[in-house]
């Protein structure tokens, strides 16, 4: 596999034709919602979701969004990783996937914890692209501090 | 025609390999890369004769003083102006910000009695252009904001080229500044300077150009073009970064309040108030890039010794070149494709696959382009993307290097596998 | 103890003669010195790595990126603050000037909601020093003169030491800003921070430290310190010219509104009005001089390993024996000569010799001292003189070195006919 | 000689201790002031002439100021040197002595031209100093224009 196959890995490039949970809900009271942007390259994500009644498990995690391939496929893949898991869950794997896309190739992500997300573990060779892949993990993290 | 060969083999850099491939530099837009010669001016600078400049009496300190006033006088004369008219920056974004804030200065009561002629008034306009860098346009935003002003912009046709009808309607009485662009770095079309220089004199308005991406490309004789004030960066035209210029023609200079204040710009200073030196050092407070200032006179020398006629027409060869591999690869949208004179740039729209996709892509291949907004956010807007590829081409590039990058980009949508 | 002939060894400079006498090099408080291993970080990053920061895709703007903000991470811990604390600035000037206009744009309604807490009514008064550097002076004149605040001054004792009793009667409730530097660029002594710090927190005044003169010959720990803000110059410190350093506490570098706009520095740009990035990009509009911020990530490495603490113990040596050489000479006043921690500097006037004679005289000698006003005229005027001559150490000076020194200040006065 | 002696000449020495023509003239009305400084190391030089009522001939050059050696020998022997010359006499030495002063030790001033002021021919050598032997004259040649 070329340097360049290891970032942009067939799952990739199919979540990023075929977007899971794109398209924002409508905003009802309990949803959150975040925006963020990537200044230098424009790559925008807007995500939204709730907790539940329980105070604990995140549902209806939607997105909209444009941007590179690896911002995109990266939200279609957080947004089924998440969705039903507890907030305290997603703290942790939020933190575990941004301490190996920081780890300049050193951290892989474990399929079994991260699911189609583990894809993105090449990414973390690439410096310039780890805030591509973040973006939704942020938003995320915004939203859920909001909810 | 240029001898590339020797040219190359003075930026040690371009020996570089990138993921196993030799490096073909495409982004000298963003940031020029630096010859052999520069270096050593600086290096042998520093081992010595370095010094603080216009400030002491030692040998030392004469002889630095000597060296940078000398590479004033050099770099003042690559651009066509006489020495004292030259202020150094630390780059083109400070010579826009000195701009803005002087003349913000100017109408808070600041400066001499001739400052006054700059002072702005609510309702007074403030004309930019919609191709601008950020660069040449926040600074401008945040001036209007500070005093009332109103700013406004040239509208750009749909092939990049300025509307001067516009301009025409445009500029008026309350028109009291035009800042535009020598050449935009996005679409790499050379603007018609002299025509909106007229447009501004019938007026009385200043005019502000900036020639970050002209100076390195193209002869350039900023008292001919008879603009007021210029501004460009050394790091963009093979010199060292943390230095740039800001041209003013003589009596605009001299109304002007000054920006930073601090030492060595000053002739009387009590606790409460300060008088202050005349151009250039008025507007050169605290130690100056002298290392970088030397590197620059440097970089011109070199550009000089080359010639800049015959630059530009090396890098308007490869620019055409470039234009005729990829419009023929399909979904590929060139932005800026008039028929007009240019420099050796093109930015580039990939049908389905963002920017970044395709800058990786090309990078996998050892081909450095930028990709993102270039700094130019509306621009892109007007053209319904947020973001485009630039291939930037220099003295030091190559027809090969153009057609390899030619052939790498027949190849992005396949690999992202968009249909064509 | 400093092994320094091994340093001076990396200095390639004093190897110089100057009037075929040895270089003997003491006006590091103007600019220093820059040993090998600085210029070396420059050069190989502008011949392996060079490419535009922040903004590209591509491997080697990546490689340049890592470099850049390892270099941040670098010189920030090195004046003992997180990363994202350190803005780079050309120097301290642009420094103290940006916080001079940022507070302005606060005054103006620029900003963010928390910037009102910045800005600046009529009445409210910003206290500096007599004893300050031009550069912490006028842009605080400057400042006051825009939004009507008024500008006070903490004065100094005869033997040059702060009055803390007045300046703990001058900042009260009205106060605002409290700007002061760290030690004189004349005197040497070491300001009572504590004190001047704790005066401010009273009153909830905003502490600008220039930390100048004590970042490359005092461990420095800015955090600790406690002040909201401090600047520092690279040139000063063995590093490039160009870059310097705005070290502010989070919650102020929050609240306070860009200074220079442009690119780089923005999220979202439509043709009237820009949205502005965090702090510390929101002050970094522009190409950023990152060949020299590498040098001085490299400088401050050099320092390090050498140990800031071995350092001012040398330097403080150095000074003692300056002082009592000099102290001996018939005519030869020491201006700051309290009994205070100091720096290794010295100013002085000699009786009947105008200082640039006098610093003329040693030039001939190869003795390379600053002589002038050093920015700071209205101390001298205290002292009613309009000039001195300053001989400042660094870590490269030796024993021998100040020896010279003294043996030729003493024939100062016999060769211009002044009896003593 | 030293190098520093062809700066320092005895003649140089002897004007800075006993400066001519020291102590301004009360202004009159045919009087052209001149304050001229330099900002470096605060030399300041106030200097005072007049223009005989044949429009042409210089009188009464006086002069007052502090700074080093150089530019109060200098001041002291300028005036002594165009008291009684004409407007235009004192432009060409004026001209011709900026172009020595400047020329970095490549053009004598002749003795016979610039009496007592050509012991300041070494100071074109030391280039920082080459604004302290200026002043008085800038100051002169920006007076003479009022006049
Ligand atoms: C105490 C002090 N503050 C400020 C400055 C200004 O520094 P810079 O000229 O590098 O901006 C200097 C040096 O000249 C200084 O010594
Ligand atoms: C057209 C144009 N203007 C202004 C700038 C800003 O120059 P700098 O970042 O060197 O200040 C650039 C480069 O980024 C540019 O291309």
């Amino acid at each position: 596999m070329s340097e360049l196959d290891t970032l942009y890995r067939e799952l990739i490039l199919d979540h990023s034709k075929h977007p899971q949970h794109f398209g924002l809900a409508e905003a009802e009271g309990a949803h959150a919602t975040s925006h963020q942007k990537n200044p230098v390259c424009g790559d925008e994500i807007t995500l939204r979701a709730r907790v539940d009644t329980d105070g604990e498990t995140i549902r209806d995690v939607t997105w909209e969004g444009s941007g590179c391939s690896i911002s995109q496929a990266s939200a279609s893949m957080l947004s089924e990783l998440v969705e039903g898991q507890t907030r305290t869950e997603a703290a942790t794997l939020i933190e575990g996937f941004r301490e190996a896309l920081r780890s300049r190739g050193q951290i892989e992500l474990d399929e079994d914890v991260y699911g189609d997300a583990a894809a993105l573990t090449g990414v973390s060779k690439f410096s310039a692209r780890v805030k591509c892949a973040m973006l939704a993990w942020v938003a995320l993290e915004d939203a859920l501090a909001r909810a | 025609m240029l001898d590339v060969a020797r040219i190359r083999a003075d930026f040690p850099i371009l020996g570089e390999t990138v993921n196993g491939r030799p490096l073909v530099y495409l982004d000298s837009a963003a940031t020029s890369q630096k010859p052999r010669q520069v270096l050593q001016a600086e290096y042998d600078f520093l081992t010595h004769a370095n010094a603080a400049v216009h400030r002491g009496a030692h040998t030392l300190a004469a002889e630095a003083t000597d060296l940078f006033e000398d590479a004033r006088a050099t770099v003042a004369g690559f651009v066509g102006a006489p020495a004292e008219q030259l202020v150094w920056t630390s780059g083109a974004t400070m010579g826009l910000n000195l701009l803005g804030y002087a003349i913000g200065n100017a109408t808070a009561g600041r400066g001499g009695a001739d400052s006054a002629s700059l002072a702005l008034r609510p309702g007074d306009e403030i004309v930019t252009t919609a191709i601008e860098h950020h660069a040449n346009l926040i600074p401008w935003q945040e001036l209007a904001a500070r005093t009332g002003a109103t700013l406004r912009h040239v509208p750009a046709r749909a092939d990049g080229t300025l509307d001067l009808d516009a301009a025409g309607d445009l500029i008026g009485p309350r028109t009291r500044v035009v800042a535009f662009t020598h050449v935009s770095n996005v679409l790499g079309i050379v603007n018609p300077v002299a025509e909106l220089v007229a447009l501004a004199a019938e007026v009385g308005a200043i005019t502000v150009m900036d020639a970050c991406q002209s100076a390195p490309h193209l002869p350039l004789d900023l008292a001919a073009l008879g603009v007021d004030f210029a501004v460009f960066s050394g790091h963009k035209m093979l010199g060292p970064y943390g230095v740039g210029g800001l041209y003013g023609r003589a009596e605009r200079l001299e109304a002007l309040p000054p920006f930073l204040t601090g030492g060595s710009m000053i002739t009387t200073v009590t606790l409460d108030s300060a008088e202050y030196l005349p151009p250039p050092q008025r507007f050169e407070a605290g130690t100056q890039p002298v290392g970088p200032a030397i590197g620059l006179a440097a970089a011109v020398r070199y550009l000089d010794e080359v010639g800049l006629d015959r630059i530009h027409a090396h890098e308007q060869a490869l620019a055409a070149r470039m234009r005729a591999g990829l419009i023929e690869i399909p979904g590929i949208r060139l932005l800026g494709d008039a028929d007009a004179e240019r420099v050796g740039l093109w930015a580039f729209d990939v049908d389905g696959v963002h920017a970044h996709d395709a800058g990786q892509f090309l990078d996998d291949r050892g081909i450095a382009v930028r990709v993102g907004h270039h700094c130019a956010a509306p621009l892109h807007r007007q053209y319904g993307i947020t973001a485009s590829v630039r291939a930037s081409v220099a003295l030091y590039n190559t027809a090969d290097e153009v057609d390899e990058l030619v052939d790498a980009v027949r190849g992005i949508r396949a690999y992202f596998g968009v249909e064509s």
